[in-house]
């Protein structure tokens, strides 16, 4: 019964011609404006453009508005001395477990659950998830993103991928788990586990920028240039040692239109509450567990047998170990930790790139987990290569720079 | 009540609408943007017309039953795995001929199919006319023209659901060489094609 | 219709002209030409990179854009250029706007109460503005042409 | 990617990280973001930073560059000293007068630096130095036994300092404010330094203390140090000018949304 796709392609045409009727059609500005989008000589400078006024209301919105303005208030001045007074027995284990460090001015030095973890979560991660995937959300409905596929398309051709690889790049800044999930828009099993691999390594989730543009906000530029040239290197480094075929793609660009209200606020809706579901209880729960390991002795015992490789080779100062160690399970609140102590500041950018390139967070790994254990494995390989390599790269680099 | 649910497949190619379509049909919530390529998994649903519950699966969009990427082998599983089901193919009314394509194919394989004709606005928008009475008599199934946007035409597609039709490719073929050269105006019904 | 193309074409040179030269003082501003500087209701504060490097850097391709633009007939494209020039001011302007905007609403750090008194609130909107802001009014003739649809006629 | 060059790469890697293996493990003082304090010598402009002091005093000393409790002290009087006496202009090292109750090694040091006297320089001019015992009569044996001595029963009342323009006579008086000191600070500093009689965690202690101090003295705004230094006034809001921007902006976005509203 089935027709050769050429007989196919004929009666479409056939079909097509007797009941379609285009009339004469002028260009409107939106099409203009979609072309010019996508033209390198025009589109570029608006991608720049784009992207700066995505990283603008970001930090303006997250850092300034609600995290220094409202939260850090809420949390140091009336939270912390609140829950240090009520909670009784501050030499007791529980206290050191939930509360943390019962002389501590502020939440994020505290380290316990309920303060540490309740303030990363609610008070920097949770107003940066939500700025961020508003944003996105709107870049989505309006149509930009094609476009943005089209102007990457040869920079992610270099490295074995194409053009809508940056959908998962910008969702994975947002968080990594629907970001691997989004990976299945590329075509073949190289690619993906690229992008994969690629993702849980050098793109920072919006917990993570939350945290950095809280603590150290001056490095926080140069952190992610140190992760997109990275992310440059090791993905033309995997495209040439994994066998497998690129695949060209014709990219569809759809034309542009007014977001529509109600699908933002439901896409908001749906995407923030899924990251309070499947995020935030792997933040409190891994700061419990991290305390757990610091009262067995277990982070101090990996930090001393980690500590000549870290200072000698990463050139971090030793202090640096244990919130690295413990970086393993609690990403976000290793930035805070790493920020209390003194080190010149490439030492910091170091220990934070680091800590950004680290294993992904335990949701991330079961979603990846998800996609095929062999992928897995293979991704954490090649993670601890890469932490060890690039680790050593960017301390080589700061050497012959003279700032290390 | 056994038996009494139906369901229905929604296909269609990359960024025509179908998930858009989907939550106006279901009143679920299907991711929905401005991008091809955005359902990567499907989504199910459920709608109730006229006392019949359907349920509805949202297809990652494809180009054909190829099955040449991950999206595309999740649609063709899909349709498969289904093989009762009525085939709910989305067209870009401003792209018409793609998704096309993808309908005759479906249609080859011998499922009950019904045409939503999606962004019936955007076509109007750009002086583009398609000929919906002409395309339902020679395509065999019913055919309406829809705006998941703005709604319409949304519940007419959930009225007509039931009609979908199966029909033998050759016959398609037979009536889009030469019955159809000069369209007869038979004048009255509009709703339906297969009546 | 022809002086009205005249018109058009010479407001819209000008313009790009302006905010090239706006977005080029940024730069060298930054790049320490001047520790910062203010004339009046301008200020150019130099110092951060993201602001006024990148942010500049945004400000010259939108004069170029609309520079640009002047090549030729009227014809959408044109129009296209013009607007995305335009819209190069907006997301600096807008971006600058939000950012007042986001700081003035708290209190601030060492206050106690969480919300700024409306004087503190409205103060924050005080000059001196930057280069984008004050470019603003300035395109509202564009705005003026995206609505009323009236572009085919320049 | 050849194999050769690979391995070149990754061993010129391993070389440099063996090259900086060895780091001094001194803890390191704090990042400080302080302007140098700039003098004339003889009309020649002469920029002298924390570090230039710290490498000065660790020389006289015989040790490495550091910068102690007392030169960051001093360094801090004459930066506040010389924008308060000269204002925006810049003052010639013989014109340069500072007195000083604060006799310690470190503050000598400084001051010596800074005026152009200590040995060891090559300044074309030098200004005056006038160390000042507690009794506030001017020191005349300036030999280290001698300012031991005084340095014993050192207290909060011996960081007073006056920086006078020699050739008008204008001058200023800083002294430094008592909270910066942690609680009981000379006491411990006199068990520990002086009579030695610290145990094991009071001079821990001590040393946590005085991080901190040189920390604060580092970091600080001179309002916070000094009590003769009123903090900068808070400004109040502009209301009318930003008023006015809030107005057009919400007149001009009202515009443009009736206009669109129109249009369609």
């Amino acid at each position: 019964m089935a027709l050769p796709v050429q007989e196919r392609w004929d009666l479409v045409d056939i079909i097509a011609r007797k009941t379609v009727a285009a009339g004469a059609y002028r260009q409107n500005l939106g099409d203009v404006l979609g072309d010019l989008t996508v033209r390198p000589l025009t589109g570029i400078p608006v991608a720049f453009a784009v992207l700066y006024a995505f990283w603008s209301i970001f930090s303006s919105f997250a850092g300034a508005l609600v995290t220094d303005g409202f939260m850090v208030k809420v949390f140091d001045s009336h939270w912390l001395p609140w829950l240090q007074g009520a909670w009784s027995d501050p030499a007791s284990i529980h206290y050191f477990l939930f509360v943390g460090d019962p002389l501590a001015e502020n939440c994020f030095e505290a380290f316990g659950m309920l303060t540490s973890g309740l303030f990363v979560a609610i008070g920097v991660v949770l107003p940066a998830i939500i700025i961020f995937y508003l944003m996105m959300t709107v870049l989505e409905d309006s149509g930009y993103l094609p476009r943005l596929a089209v102007l990457m398309d040869t920079v992610f051709h270099r490295i074995g991928l194409h053009g809508y690889a940056i959908v998962p790049v910008i969702l994975g800044l947002g968080c990594n788990t629907p970001a691997v999930t989004a990976t299945r828009v590329l075509e073949t099993r190289k690619q993906r586990f690229i992008m994969m691999t690629l993702l849980a390594i050098f793109i920072p989730c919006g917990a993570q920028l939350g945290v950095m543009l809280e603590v150290i906000p001056d490095a926080v530029g140069w952190v992610m240039l140190f992760l997109l040239i990275g992310f440059g290197i090791f993905g033309f480094i995997l495209d040439r040692i994994i066998p497998g075929s690129n695949p060209e793609i014709l990219i569809d660009v759809p034309p542009y239109h007014w977001p529509l209200w109600e699908n933002v606020t439901k896409k908001l809706m749906n995407r923030t509450k899924s990251f309070l579901k499947d995020a935030v209880p792997f933040v409190l729960f891994g700061v419990l567990v991290v305390n757990v390991l610091y009262l067995a002795g277990i982070i101090g015992a990996l930090a001393d047998l980690f500590e000549p490789l870290f200072v000698t080779w990463f050139g971090v100062p030793k202090e640096t170990v244990g919130p690295l160690v413990a970086a393993f399970l609690r990403k976000d609140l290793a930035v805070a930790q790493l920020s209390a102590i003194a080190m010149t500041p490439y030492q910091m950018i170091t220990a934070v790139v680091l800590v950004s390139i680290y294993f992904p967070c335990v949701a991330t790994f079961v979603v990846m987990l998800r996609e095929g254990w062999k992928e897995l494995a293979a991704a954490v390989a090649v993670l601890v290569a890469t932490v060890f390599i690039y680790g050593g790269l960017i301390h080589a680099v700061g050497i012959l720079m003279g700032v290390a | 009540m056994a038996d009494t649910s139906r369901t229905v497949l929604m296909m269609g190619n990359p960024n025509v609408g179908k998930s858009a379509l989907f939550n106006r049909l279901t009143g679920g919530d299907a991711v929905v943007s401005n991008y091809p390529g955005t359902t990567v998994d499907y989504t199910k649903g459920v709608l109730i017309e006229n006392g019949q519950e359907y349920e509805v699966i949202d297809a990652p969009g494809t180009y054909s039953l190829e099955a040449r990427d991950a999206a595309e082998d999740v649609a063709v599983r899909l349709i498969s795995e289904n093989p009762g089901a009525t085939v709910l193919v989305v067209l870009d009314a401003t792209r018409v001929e793609r998704g096309l394509y993808l309908a005759l194919e479906v249609i080859e394989r011998g499922c009950p199919v019904i045409i939503a004709l999606n962004m019936i606005d955007a076509a109007r928008e750009r002086q583009i006319t398609v000929d919906t009475r002409v395309l339902q008599r020679i395509l065999g199934v019913p055919v309406v023209p829809t705006s998941a946007v703005s709604g319409e035409g949304a519940r007419d597609l959930a009225g007509m659901l039931r009609k979908a039709q199966k029909v033998d490719i050759e016959t398609v073929r037979a009536r889009a060489d030469g019955q159809f050269d000069t369209p007869e105006q038979s004048g009255g019904c509009t709703g339906c094609g297969g009546c | 219709m022809n002086r009205n193309s005249s018109m058009f074409t010479l407001y819209t040179g000008l313009l790009g002209l302006v905010t090239l030269a706006f977005g080029l003082a940024d730069i060298l501003v930054w790049a320490g030409a001047s520790p910062g500087f203010s004339i009046g209701i301008l200020e150019i504060a130099g110092g951060d990179f993201f602001r006024w490097a990148w942010g500049g850097a945004i400000l010259v391709f939108g004069g170029l854009f609309m520079l640009g633009s002047l090549r030729g007939r009227g014809t959408m494209e044109q129009f296209g250029k013009i607007v995305l020039g335009a819209a190069m001011i907006w997301i600096i302007a807008g971006t600058d706007i939000f950012a007042r905007l986001c700081e003035s609403i708290p209190a601030g750090e060492e206050a106690p109460e969480f919300f700024n008194s409306v004087a503190g609130f409205v103060g924050g909107f005080a000059p001196p503005y930057s280069p984008a802001i004050l470019l603003l009014p300035f395109t509202l003739g564009i705005v003026y042409f995206l609505f009323n649809g009236r572009f085919d006629e320049i | 990617m050849r194999r050769e060059g690979f391995i070149v790469l990754i061993a010129a890697l391993m070389l440099c990280q063996g090259a900086l293996a060895h780091m001094p493990g001194a803890d390191p003082a704090p990042e400080a973001d302080l302007g140098p304090i700039v003098v004339l010598d003889n009309g020649v402009p002469v920029e002298i930073g924390i570090d230039d002091i710290a490498a000065y005093h660790g020389g006289l000393e015989g040790k490495e560059p550091d910068a102690c409790i007392c030169c960051v002290c001093m360094y801090r009087v004459l930066l506040a000293g010389i924008s308060e006496v000269w204002g925006d202009e810049i003052p010639e090292r013989s014109d340069i007068g500072v007195q000083s109750r604060l006799v310690s090694d470190g503050a000598l040091h400084t001051a010596w630096y800074v005026t152009g006297i200590g040995p060891g320089m090559d300044a074309g001019s030098a200004g005056r130095l006038t160390l000042v015992a507690p009794n506030g009569s001017a020191l005349t044996d300036y030999s280290t036994q001698a300012r031991m001595g005084i340095a014993k029963n050192r207290c909060l009342g011996d960081y007073r300092f006056e920086v006078t323009r020699l050739s008008t006579g204008e001058s200023a008086t800083l002294t430094l404010c008592e909270d910066l000191f942690p609680e009981g600070f000379f006491e411990l500093r006199r068990a520990v330094n002086v009579d030695k009689t610290a145990t094991e965690a009071q001079s821990a202690e001590f040393l946590e203390k005085w991080s901190f101090l040189r920390a604060d003295l580092l970091q600080k705004p001179d309002y916070e140090l000094f009590n003769e230094i009123e903090p900068p006034e808070e400004e109040e809001p502009d209301v009318l000018g930003g008023g006015v921007f809030l107005a057009l902006l919400c007149i001009t976005g009202a515009g443009i949304v009736l206009m669109g509203k129109k249009r369609r």
